[in-house]
């Protein structure tokens, strides 16, 4: 029975999804959403729990021996990823609900939190299985709702960013298909497991590079790894603030997760590394750190600069991965944990202010920092552990990367992440400059701070923060496990 | 032998449209062309022995996909004449057509030692498939192996893709449910630094 | 004379052949080609068919949209309900062997069902957007 | 109390300090009270630390370990505790003259002001009792934060520039090279504590060893070595008392203290000595000596030359530290305190000065000291201890400096040492002379400026007769400076 | 020649796949897009239809007297891809009408100069 705890995860949410998709209007749907997520998380939980303490969960659907049917494996890995989503996911909904009532025409709020249990039902699904194929499906809830949720934003870019947003996810999953296709025409089967048993003995032929090669860019578009980023300022900056601040802390981690399991389970070790990849990935990361932390420097719309400086973020995960040490794994998997408390804080706070003001514009923000100061310390807090300050949780993520970078003796790498810091100073800067030391508009004058159900959210987050920058038992240890569970290790 | 032709000259006639399809400007009539590439495809798929995927092909592609793409020709189309031009291409992108290139370069490296075209021993046909070919209408009671395995083995996959369709209803009534709204809250300008 | 009467009468002739050939699909699914998606999209044709010929508001009064929103979701409970069933008899989730006394009875009960499912989400969503893209039209 | 206790309320008053000034932002004078209550509780509860301290107890207490061989954990050892110990004394005598200076201009936001200045004291006395690497970085990071809003202070376009290249440089040097410094540190030795006699002894080629020490010397921003001194004559923007307590004292000091600590703990004197890591860094210091001391002469602005004056002395502690023989160690940890008192003299007379009169350039000072003889005799004291010319505190840290010169036969650093005493008798001397002395310009009379407010005299008063205390009775820093130096 | 009969509709495939992929990247009109992304699609189906054939095999209907079938995995992975790609179609034009609605027009260049968000 304990083994459902793997399967509840996905099913829940997805037979909520259409319940709440016929409730009337109302806060009840709501209600519903928010009852389902804090059970997912708790479910998670549990879930990371049992496969530290008692090894991998084998789940097979109905009830179907693998490879022949579908099966949900679930080690630290997943488990790890499974957690971050359905946790963010229940933090997430208490401030749903001010916001979206506010911002999303009432008739179709029900369908609203439908789609939000729908892009949580995908994203688990693709954390949880063990079938290569079940991941596109799955893939393609997440990326469906997600065009939908982004495309209710306010402004008429929204749906611009949408329809763009579409455009290059499908390629992207479309290649993932077409990878997975060459990969089954070599290997017959498509259980992660038994394709890992069955490739070492065909990685000579060509077909096998071509089918890794696609699956990488496939999964590098929708993790929007440089240059294949040109989909997220947008989508991120004109998307409704839950939708933000929920796909921002969600939805790249999980194709950061794809590509670790791809990357280290699926292909026997080594096969990668015969390949460019790792270089490739490295050079995206650095690309990605410097080119996106400048353009952050340079954005007027807060949420732009905040959605560029993910793209930097993943940069970091790239290189993480790209030392394809178990050091660099454990350092991109903290990473994917910190900067999912990060940007949530980051982005909730923001939302707070445009619960007030309408918009979040540098120079409609002056002194703001004074009206609000709740919103205006989480904003501080996030963003010195955006920076990397010890203390934060930022400071433990950033440590380990350079780490991994000096183990390697890569100085560039090293360079880089500490410029990287550097850059996000100043942006970080910009912005709390503008918050707290530029003179009060006079609109400024009569903003009241953030309503409680809002700021709960935003400072659950911001302590965070804070808390797993002095206690690293719980993101480095499972970090750890996880790496290990993928079996790298340090050359 | 016959169904190599027949295959050679449904591949010919695919291509020949989809290049048509390309290079006309005619909206109206590219979406006429893409229903006939359905049939087309719906065709190939018969003659390589997937009448299911046939059937879903020319419901959706020639039926559905079709009939909302005119929908959403009749609801975008242009008050001046041409009612359904599309606007003329300025500048050469050379840069899809290197992008392109390298993709379709890779693709036909990757098929080169794939297994040959209907080989009865390739790793596709002999490991998973040969269990459902063998086992599935014993263990399940259903001749169509196909309807076996889309339901039954691979049952989650479908619940999935179930989910899928709802999701795309959701999405639509969320975009287009209901009347439409005048008040579309007027751009602002901020977009300016994108990158070029 | 009307001119469409021809064609209303083609229509009133045709579309219940047509919903006639839907259920065939769906239910034969297991021994032909076809099954709970091809039968959806089948049957929602016939509605579509109806929608063109004798107008969009007469078919929302056959199939109100609130009843669609209802149907589409339930399909889908259907589906995700069938393994929830299953689980509760203590099978895997989706283990259809647990449905009946023996296991060819079980899978053939699991899938009949499940396509039933598909199809009642599959056909709803269909009317669900082609309804939207005509009522955006209306509008 | 037990050690532990003592340790965290040092650390936490001045922060319960900001939180009740902020409570107490609408009555001024409630407010003024909480800030001259914790300063004064603060400096007697160094007072008995560092008594405590001298009769051998041991002062240890670790918060959390973050990550493997790094924890947040405090220790006291001599350094810190004379570290702490000058910073804690003079935040009560800052505090009485920031209140009248503050009072006597009626600036805006005076209550961010003191909260700010008060989470920077935590940061300082975090800093002296940190017990590695990390958890001084820590708060040496938060000191250069908190210390930014009051650098901003005056809120002008010139105030931002100042911040700006205040933040810029320290948060680049730091995050830059200090922190790849203690990255590198801890991948080499897997710890970061402080150890008598240093941890890299034997994991570290001595090749090496030179260069990670250039990333502490450089990445020390607030040590103020050349090139990077940019940030302390930019913070002048400052109100005065911020740059008396923090820019001659806590935040410079901070810099000259952690490099220390990086010597003496982290790579060792012995270690030092004995592969002569330092030998081609040492010119860096001597070189910023000189050259800050020169450019402090062409300086017309008053606060503009005394923070030249600064830097260069900093580099009299860089120097002594580099120079790593016990002699230059005491010397460079002496300087510490002598400078500071000497320093904050002169800052206190410059605030005085601007106060009663309004007036910032030297040049305009002539025949100031008869309107403000108090003012201008404690400025005068400090300036010879600057100089360090008996009978005052500043003489002893220079001999002790020129001792480990000597000591390790580079007569050359001597004469530096020699030649920018001479420079500071040039750029400092001749301003109290000038007011002393020389006529005012023709038509203008001081008549109608008297001295500045009590409590800006009183902090003066007590600031230069501890000058002259310190060279009849320099004991208490004289036992901690050779017991820290004591290690090599 | 056997190696040719064994991959010429392989490299027909890929071309159709690159014709559709061009047509999203390079044309401007939404409409023109949406339908590249559907032939792009399409051929990968074909992809995999191919992958599965056998030759001489039958339908996988399991019938009296029938030895060989053709590869029925494909076909399964193929009708849900299907499905997604119809509920992604529907969602794209969707988004196409609603741009429609706010932009006036439906051709990214024009939309480029209306606001620089695409």
């Amino acid at each position: 029975m304990e083994n459902n705890i793997s399967l509840l995860l996905v099913v829940i949410p997805l037979i909520a999804a259409p319940v709440v998709a016929v409730l009337p209007r109302g806060r009840l749907p709501w209600a519903v959403a928010l009852l389902v997520t804090s059970l997912c998380a708790v479910l998670a939980g549990m879930q990371l729990w049992a496969v530290l303490y008692e090894g991998v969960i084998s789940y097979e659907l109905g009830g179907w021996a693998p490879p022949w049917g579908i099966e949900y494996r679930i080690d630290a890995v997943n488990a790890f990823v499974a957690l971050i989503v359905a946790a963010i996911a229940a933090i997430t909904l208490p401030y749903a609900l001010l916001s979206v009532e506010q911002e999303i025409p009432d008739e179709k709020i029900p369908l609203f939190y439908s789609a939000m249990l729908l892009c949580l039902t995908g994203l688990l699904g693709i954390t949880q299985t063990g079938d290569i194929f079940n991941v596109f499906v799955f893939l393609e809830i997440s990326s469906l709702s997600s065009y939908a949720l982004i495309s209710l934003g306010r402004e008429r870019q929204a749906l611009t960013s949408a329809y763009q947003y579409l455009i290059m996810g499908t390629i992207g999953a479309t290649f993932f298909l077409i990878g997975v296709g060459l990969i089954y025409s070599q290997t017959g089967t498509l259980n992660m497991q038994d394709v890992a048993t069955i490739l070492p003995g065909v990685t000579h032929l060509k077909t096998v590079d071509t089918g890794f090669a696609f699956i990488m860019i496939g999964i590098a578009l929708k993790l929007a790894l440089f240059p294949l980023h040109l989909w997220l300022p947008n989508a991120y900056t004109y998307a409704p603030s839950v939708v933000t601040v929920f796909l921002a802390a969600t939805a790249t981690k999980v194709a950061v997760y794809v590509m670790l399991r791809v990357l280290f389970t699926v292909f026997p070790h080594g096969f990668a590394l015969a390949t460019p990849a790792e270089e490739l990935f490295i050079m995206a990361g650095i690309a990605s750190i410097i080119i996106a932390s400048t353009y952050a420097i340079y954005q007027v719309d807060v949420k732009r600069l905040l959605a560029y400086s993910s793209v930097a973020q993943i940069g970091y995960m790239a290189l993480g991965i790209g030392f394809a040490s178990a050091t660099g794994v454990t350092a991109a998997l903290i990473h994917l944990f910190n900067h999912a408390l990060m940007k949530g804080a980051l982005f909730m706070a923001v939302g707070a202010i445009i619960y007030r003001i309408g918009a979040c514009r540098m120079d409609q923000i002056h002194g703001l920092g004074r009206a609000m100061p709740w919103t205006f310390g989480a904003i501080v807090v996030g963003g010195l552990s955006l920076i990397g300050v010890p203390g934060t949780a930022g400071f433990i993520s950033k440590w380990y990367l350079v780490v991994a970078a000096l183990e390697q003796q890569a100085w560039i790498s090293v360079a880089v992440i500490l410029f990287g810091s550097l850059l996000a100073v100043v942006y970080m800067g910009k912005l709390i400059e503008a918050l707290y030391f530029k003179p009060v508009t006079d609109s400024g004058k009569e903003v009241a701070e953030a309503p409680l159900l809002l700021l709960a959210p935003t400072w659950v987050l911001v302590f965070a923060n804070i808390y797993f920058g002095l206690d690293t038992n719980l993101t480095v240890g499972v970090a750890q496990t996880a790496a290990a569970t993928l079996g790298v290790v340090n050359p | 032998m016959i169904d190599i032709i027949i295959n050679i000259t449904l591949l010919a006639f695919l291509a020949i449209t989809s290049v048509a399809i390309v290079r006309m400007a005619n909206l109206f009539a590219i979406v006429m062309l893409y229903g006939i590439f359905s049939l087309l495809s719906a065709g190939l798929f018969v003659v390589m022995d997937a009448p299911d995927v046939a059937f879903t092909e020319a419901a959706v592609g020639a039926g559905i996909s079709t009939v909302l793409m005119l929908a959403t020709l009749a609801l975008t189309k242009n008050r001046q004449k041409p009612y359904y031009a599309e606007a003329p291409h300025t500048h050469r992108p050379w840069l899809p057509l290197i992008v392109v290139a390298i993709t379709g370069g890779a693709l036909v490296y990757g098929t080169w030692d794939i297994p040959g075209f209907g080989d009865p021993n390739s790793p596709a046909q002999t490991h998973v498939a040969r269990y459902y070919i063998e086992n599935a209408s014993p263990e399940t009671g259903v001749p169509n192996i196909v309807t076996a395995v889309l339901a039954s083995y691979r049952g989650f996959d479908t619940l999935g893709e179930v989910a899928v369709v709802f999701t795309a209803g959701v999405a639509v009534l969320l975009l287009i449910g209901g009347r439409r709204s005048k008040s579309i809250v007027n751009p602002k300008s901020e977009g300016g630094q994108d990158e070029p | 004379m009307n001119p469409n009467l021809i064609l209303h009468v083609v229509a009133k002739f045709l579309i219940p052949l047509i919903i006639v050939f839907a259920l065939y699909v769906q239910f034969h699914g297991d021994f032909g080609p076809g099954g709970g998606f091809q039968a959806g999209v089948i049957f929602s044709a016939a509605l579509i068919l109806y929608a063109l010929v004798f107008g969009l508001d007469a078919a929302e009064k056959i199939i109100p949209p609130h009843l669609l929103r209802i149907l589409a979701s339930l399909g889908l409970v259907i589906y995700a309900g069938v393994g929830v069933v299953t689980l509760l008899l203590g099978g895997n989730y989706l283990d259809y062997n647990t449905l009946g006394s023996t296991q060819i009875a079980g899978q053939h009960l699991g899938i009949l069902l499940v396509e039933l499912g598909v199809g009642i989400t599959v056909s709803a969503v269909m009317l669900i957007i082609f309804f939207a893209f005509a009522g955006r039209g209306r509008a | 109390m037990s050690a532990e206790i003592l340790l965290l309320t040092t650390l936490l008053l001045p922060l319960v300090g900001a939180a009740g000034i902020i409570i107490a932002r609408r009555i001024p004078d409630v407010r003024e009270g909480v800030t001259l209550v914790t300063a004064s509780l603060i400096a007697i509860l160094v007072v008995v630390i560092a008594a405590r301290f001298m009769a051998g107890e041991v002062f240890a207490f670790t918060v959390t370990e973050p990550l493997p061989g790094i924890a947040i954990a405090f220790e006291i050892e001599a350094l810190g505790m004379l570290f702490a110990l000058v910073a804690g004394l003079l935040w009560v005598v800052t505090s009485i003259y920031a209140i009248g200076y503050m009072r006597s201009h009626n600036e805006p936001n005076q209550t961010r002001f003191f909260a700010a200045f008060a989470i920077s004291i935590a940061a300082t006395m975090g800093i002296a009792f940190s017990a590695n690497l990390f958890t001084l970085f820590l708060f040496y990071e938060l000191l250069t934060l908190t210390t930014y809003p009051l650098v901003t202070h005056a809120g002008t376009p010139e105030a931002k520039r100042g911040g700006r290249v205040y933040l810029g440089i320290l948060l680049g040097t730091s995050i830059g090279l200090f922190l790849l410094g203690i990255l590198i540190t801890w991948s080499l030795t897997g710890s970061v504590d402080f150890q008598a006699g240093g941890i890299l002894a034997g994991h570290i080629d001595p090749a090496w060893a030179g260069l990670l020490y250039a990333l502490f010397l450089f990445g020390i921003g607030k040590a103020a070595v050349m090139p990077f001194h940019r940030w302390l004559p930019a913070a002048m923007v400052a109100p005065t008392p911020v740059s008396a307590l923090l820019h001659a004292v806590a935040v410079v000091k901070a810099g000259v203290f952690t490099l220390l600590k990086v010597t003496i703990y982290i790579f060792g004197g012995d270690f030092i000595l004995s592969n002569d890591v330092t030998g081609g860094l040492i010119w860096i210091a001597a070189a910023t000596i000189l050259i800050a001391s020169l450019i402090a002469m062409t300086k017309d602005n008053l606060k503009a030359r005394l923070a030249y004056s600064t830097v260069s002395q900093l580099s009299y502690i860089v120097l002594g530290a580099m120079l790593a023989s016990k002699a230059g160690l005491i010397g460079a940890s002496m300087h510490i305190a002598m400078h500071a008192f000497a320093k904050i003299t002169l800052f206190f007379a410059a605030g005085a000065i601007y106060v009663a009169s309004h007036k910032k350039l030297v040049s305009e000072l002539n025949g100031l000291g008869r309107a403000m003889p108090i003012t201008f005799t404690a400025f005068f004291i400090g300036t010879l201890s600057i100089i360090g010319l008996p009978p005052f505190g500043g003489m002893w840290s220079k001999w002790y400096l020129g001792l480990g010169a000597a000591e390790t036969t580079q007569l050359l650093l001597l004469a530096v040492l020699m030649i920018s005493s001479l420079l500071n008798i040039i750029y400092l001397l001749p301003i109290p002379i000038r007011a002393f002395f020389s006529k005012p310009e023709s038509g203008e009379h001081h008549t109608e400026i008297a001295e500045a407010p009590k409590p800006i005299l009183l902090a003066m008063i007590i600031t230069s007769t501890a000058c002259v205390i310190l060279f009849f009775y320099p004991d208490p820093f004289y036992q901690l400076a050779s017991l820290a130096a004591g290690g090599s | 020649m056997d190696f040719f009969i064994g991959h010429y509709n392989y490299w027909v495939v890929v071309f159709l796949m690159m014709v559709g992929l061009y047509t999203v990247i390079s044309r401007g009109n939404l409409i023109k897009k949406v339908i590249g992304l559907n032939i792009f699609q399409v051929s990968v189906f074909f992809l995999y239809i191919s992958m599965g054939n056998v030759e001489g095999g039958a339908a996988p209907i399991i019938a009296e007297g029938v030895k060989l079938y053709s590869n029925p995995l494909p076909h399964v992975l193929i009708l849900t891809a299907i499905v997604v790609g119809v509920a992604t179609t529907a969602l794209a034009l969707a988004l196409v009408v609603r741009i429609k609605e706010s932009y006036g027009t439906i051709e990214e260049d024009e939309i480029h100069e209306l606001d620089h968000s695409l």
